[in-house]
């Protein structure tokens, strides 16, 4: 498999910054929604760097980074309508941050307050889901209410290349092709399922998976959040259209280790690194916006002024995050009464007031 | 009031169920033009149309998960899992997200699932097609899971899972769905009690009998045997697993003294452990003898051939009885 | 989906038993071998209406009918080598009757007194695997110690167009291409997964979904034994050189319920099975025998004598066959001694012999 | 004779088996260059090569049915799952094709596969890292059950677990692979113990303690804290759940009256059920009070901020303990 993405990787800015065209796919952007996505990408990389800080000084119990994924996230975010529906892993931080889910939601989770932490339906972006696989059958269900309901809706599933591996991603494929549900797969492909690299779990490209199960599929270049915006809109516009499901390989690499526990030295050279490194996601961007005119030093800097602004809130947000009531566990095992949970927050409750009222123990 | 089939019962519930809440889907295997393998959806699809009553692709994994989507847009998907043995590709998605997923989103999003599954032996089946794995899910926090052991009960329990806003895992004693009873369907269910309580089917003095689904039948015939010999048992039906309605269950044996407890699953961490547990720490100074546990084998479910002699029946139901009864 | 397989589907036999000829794949039989399948395929009927009507007699609880899908079995079955390595479904019978399995042996799991019946190290047969789609993986882990052990084998795994959308199915297909194993995995698309039909799994040919996982995939006639036996036999010589896994296609018709206990009545139309009919496998071999004056009107009877007297000893063997004795349930649950087997077979043992000597009840 | 931690031990005995067998193969993710996320197999695809220690593709149930498939070869395959949390996808193999095939095929197939899960919480992770799934298992005839609580014993019973032919779940209590202990490596497994017996790990007169796998130390230190008010505890090693060695639990509840089950997952048809039932059964007339259990909650892993409040501890342990004495 081509390390470069091959000559099928649909690109629109090149690593240069050289903006360049695709026979299927263009887009127009405004200035504005240009600088835009330069500050999305930006934004998000700080509060990407920032929470993995705050998992080295104790805050977090674990941090799973999005370094080099920022394009492939925030291209397709910006892609969504407000009415579509995103179902992330456990890494869209950067799709999290395009449907105004509060960082610090984010950092919830990792910091272990909550197994979820946002609303789902107010920010039309389900909570993460940390088995593999698992969203891709929410996904289409979700789109098979969406079909019923007649909504002009669309549901975009995100998940990785290991995940390619699971049976619930293929039954997920299956279930979307027969009842031509309108939701895009989005696989980030960032080469590594922890230590796995692409090859253990496919020997061809990944968006040709699509082709076992009759509906399209295209590789994008994932760093090029111009290519991943015009070819997910294009993609979520087929679907709500009602021509089904298609997937999206954005082909793009980790940066960072798997996650804060990780040690990717073990198992990877720096010298693919290197190589990447040059294909930064937000490097070309700043240079097409600097060299076509439409971004100056001052607005650089005053995105930078932003980040930090934004850094700050997260550290001491983060660090003032209160601890769940012990009780709360109790709270929503059931959505209806289940006298087996009272009975138990009864006697969880009374233990705990013998210790207050200085018990024997 | 008419007298009807439990398959026939629960087809009724599910019509009901369909008619009042346009946000019910039923989804599964063959249950659209065949009505299921045992015909219990027998006509909803022709009456209701494909986009309410789906045949699933084969793959309950991607059943449960596609349900997990569909309730997380607001509906309220009753799936069908053909067989019992045939849940367990289902079991992550059960297991992680139906059961959790509320627990997860602090309440803001329920899973009103209810999964349907034909469980149980004595139909002469091959492999696969005759377990009780309710301890599964029962030990699942999350999950309600209830059995039926009569037509009026499953008309009207079936229909109460799917008003639930919770996932009710819905066992259906398949060697009973031809049992015929009175089913009152002009019953309206809120009017109905819940069906997360225990009933006693049959009072008695002598020992307590705690048992579910197709035990039922199988207790109360053991009774009327023993009545011949003069032993008066009281008989439970649990009717629902989680919750356990222990606190039936307790104040009857604080007047009988015994209970013996009798399911199909393998008695080994099956369903009456936990019953004994409990009503042995509630029951302590009441109990005269010692729980009794009669149900299956710690071995796969046996070749139909040999299955009468694994499954409980009025013998073995007396067997425990007597042996109670000698303590 | 064309209802005749349309073009991309390989035949060398038509239903009018006209040889004709395939680019990629052909095969040069001598008369006995062409006379052998012919005897295979109306034995393997014979057995298969035996056992329906020991069904409707009582002798059996259930019968999964292969009536239809003779030649994909027989022609499948028959391109194996002795230590090639099968694992079928619980419809296998023709592949069954290839390994030299005694239809008795079938006919004892459907009958219950076993959940297994013969010796799948003795036929390199497995048992029948009744959890749909569960075999493609043991075949993708026998194939896996095959080329650990360097053995020139391969392994075939036999499924239905219904397992096609299981998890399982899927993962063995990104097992089999990334260890790149010696395994053909051949697919009966009967048209129907119990009631439900081709377009409730897929919504394009079902060959094709080898193409999503990166190995060849092709569509044969599968009521055409010689093009079944081709392809077949060409997929193992693939595997077996080390070139991994292929997708064989044979598209079939279920002629039968879907088992004894199904009505096919309510959900599909007589007019199908009319076509189907005229496609019947083992018609096109005895006209292209008879015409090419390979098998005259003699062998033709001396193959139904030997087909009634099969059918008697079936019957009279199913109807003399003992049940297990009910202590066996016991016997193989460990392979080593597991206490709580022990005290339950002793209580169950004193429990059965209370009533041999009159007990109380 | 060596001190080394737990994670240590067990690579240890990954590799002694590894060594002794040419048919032990190993796979998973993660298991080759990275030597697994607790690094147990570290070193190990090195040493032994890419075909016997085996990066799986991201699918557990393809890593056990593949499994499957090698031990019908005649391989012996000892399989590691991530997490707890990540074995349901696989509970269809497990359950219909690795616990039944060898009785399925009249004992002519053996499974000898080992299925390594690091399992319970402890360690302040994320969902789905920190769950306690025996009960599941264990419930299943045709599974074998245990878990080690030290790094000897860890050493020992996973080479015993790998020769042993019937599947073996071996639970590894992952917040203890930090805990160090002697291990003497030339040991030779024949003349250890069955793993599939328990071990009273401190002798005691007041009342008797059964736990296994991460609860064992929290239950000897609760024994030490006991001694302290004159409370004399028995703590038993139980090993093994799958069989589960109630002969030993009963003969000490016989000298001590009293039963305390500590383990982490939910106590709602957790192992305490079934020790419970059937103790309460053998010791009827011993029993001063009824089997108390002490257990997680009938929730989902709750956030791990506030998992030391779900996890039995020191407190809660004594505290059952102050109630089985009261009677
Ligand atoms: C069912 C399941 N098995 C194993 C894991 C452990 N795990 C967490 S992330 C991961 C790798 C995922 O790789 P990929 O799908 O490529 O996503 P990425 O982490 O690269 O974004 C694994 C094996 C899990 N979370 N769920
Ligand atoms: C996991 C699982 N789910 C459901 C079933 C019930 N079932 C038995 S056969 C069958 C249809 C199989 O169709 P197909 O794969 O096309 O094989 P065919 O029967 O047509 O040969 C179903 C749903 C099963 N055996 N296993
Ligand atoms: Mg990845
Ligand atoms: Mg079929």
């Amino acid at each position: 498999m081509t390390a470069d993405g091959g000559p099928e990787l649909i690109q629109l800015l090149t690593p240069e910054g050289e903006r360049v065209h695709h026979p299927d796919y263009d887009i127009d952007l405004t200035p504005d929604e240009l600088r835009g996505l330069y500050r999305d990408l930006v934004l998000v990389r700080r509060v990407d760097a920032e929470a993995t800080a705050l998992q080295r000084q104790g805050e977090l119990g674990l941090w799973a980074q999005l370094l080099g994924q920022e394009a492939a996230q925030v291209g397709s975010g910006r892609a969504l309508h407000p009415d579509d529906f995103a179902f992330p892993t456990y890494r869209e931080h950067g799709v999290a941050w395009t449907r105004d889910v509060d960082p610090l939601q984010l950092l919830g989770l990792f910091r272990g307050v909550t197994n979820g932490g946002w609303d789902p339906h107010e920010h039309n972006f389900a909570l993460y889901t940390i088995v593999i696989g698992d969203q891709c059958l929410h996904a289409v269900g979700y789109a098979m209410g969406i079909q019923r309901d007649g909504a002009d809706a669309a549901v975009i599933a995100y998940f990785g290349d290991g995940a390619t591996s699971q049976g619930d991603v293929n039954e997920s494929f299956v279930f979307a092709a027969v009842y031509n549900v309108p939701v895009v797969f989005f696989c980030q492909n960032n080469q590594w399922a922890i230590s796995e690299p692409l090859e253990r779990q496919t020997r061809i490209p990944l968006y040709k998976r699509a082709d076992g199960f009759g509906f399209p599929g295209v590789r994008v270049d994932g760093n090029d959040v111009l290519a991943v915006l015009a070819v997910t809109r294009a993609a979520l516009a087929y679907a709500r259209d009602g021509q089904g499901p298609m997937l999206i390989e954005a082909f793009t690499y980790r940066m960072g280790a798997h996650t804060t526990s990780d040690d990717p030295s073990r198992y990877r050279v720096a010298a693919d690194l290197e190589a990447w490194k040059l294909k930064d996601p937000i490097e070309r961007v700043k240079v097409y916006l600097a060299r076509s005119g439409l971004a100056d030093s001052a607005y650089f800097a005053s995105v930078e002024e932003e980040a930090e602004a934004l850094a700050v809130r997260l550290r001491d947000g983060c660090r003032s995050m209160p601890d769940p009531a012990p009780a709360s566990m109790f709270d929503h095992v059931y959505a209806e009464q289940h006298p087996l949970v009272d009975a138990e927050r009864t006697t969880f409750e009374t233990y705990h007031a013998s210790f207050a009222q200085g018990g024997v123990h | 009031m008419a007298v009807t089939t439990m398959a026939k019962a629960i087809n009724a519930g599910l019509r009901k169920a369909l008619e009042r809440d346009n946000k019910v889907l039923l989804m599964g295997q063959d249950i659209g033009k065949l009505g299921g393998v045992f015909r219990v959806t027998d006509g909803l699809q022709k009456d209701f149309g494909e986009t309410r009553v789906i045949d699933s692709p084969l793959a309950e994994s991607g059943i449960l998960g596609t349900a997990v989507g569909l309730a997380m847009r607001g509906y309220r998907p009753v799936v069908e899992i053909q067989f019992d043995g045939f849940v367990y590709p289902a079991f992550d998605q059960i297991v992680s997200q139906v059961a959790k997923h509320h627990a997860r989103s602090s309440g803001r999003t329920p899973m009103p699932i209810t999964i349907r599954i034909p469980y149980g032996g004595g139909i002469g089946a091959v492999e696969h097609h005759s377990e009780s794995p309710e301890a599964y899910f029962a030990h699942t926090a999350g999950l309600r899971v209830v059995s039926p052991s009569n037509p009026l009960d499953a008309f009207v329990m079936v229909q109460q899972a799917i008003a639930c806003d919770d996932p009710v895992v819905f066992f259906e004693p398949k060697r009973r769905y031809w049992d015929k009873g009175d089913v009152d369907e002009s019953l309206v269910i809120a009017s109905a009690p819940t069906p997360f309580a225990a009933r006693i089917v049959r009072p008695g003095t002598s020992a307590t009998v705690a048992c579910y689904g197709p035990m039922v039948r199988t207790c109360l015939e053991a009774a009327t045997a023993a009545a011949e010999d003069g032993t008066d048992l009281e008989v439970i039906d649990l009717r629902s697993i989680s919750p356990l309605d222990t606190a039936t269950v307790a104040a009857s044996v604080r007047r009988t003294g015994r209970l013996v407890v009798v399911h199909e699953a393998s008695v080994f961490l099956g369903v009456g452990a936990e019953l004994a547990a409990r009503i042995t720490e509630e029951c302590f100074y009441s109990l005269e003898a010692p729980v009794l546990r009669v149900g299956g084998y710690h071995t796969p479910y046996p070749p139909s051939r040999v299955e009468e002699d694994y499954l409980p029946d009025l013998d073995r139901v007396l067997d425990a009885v007597d042996r109670a009864m000698a303590y």
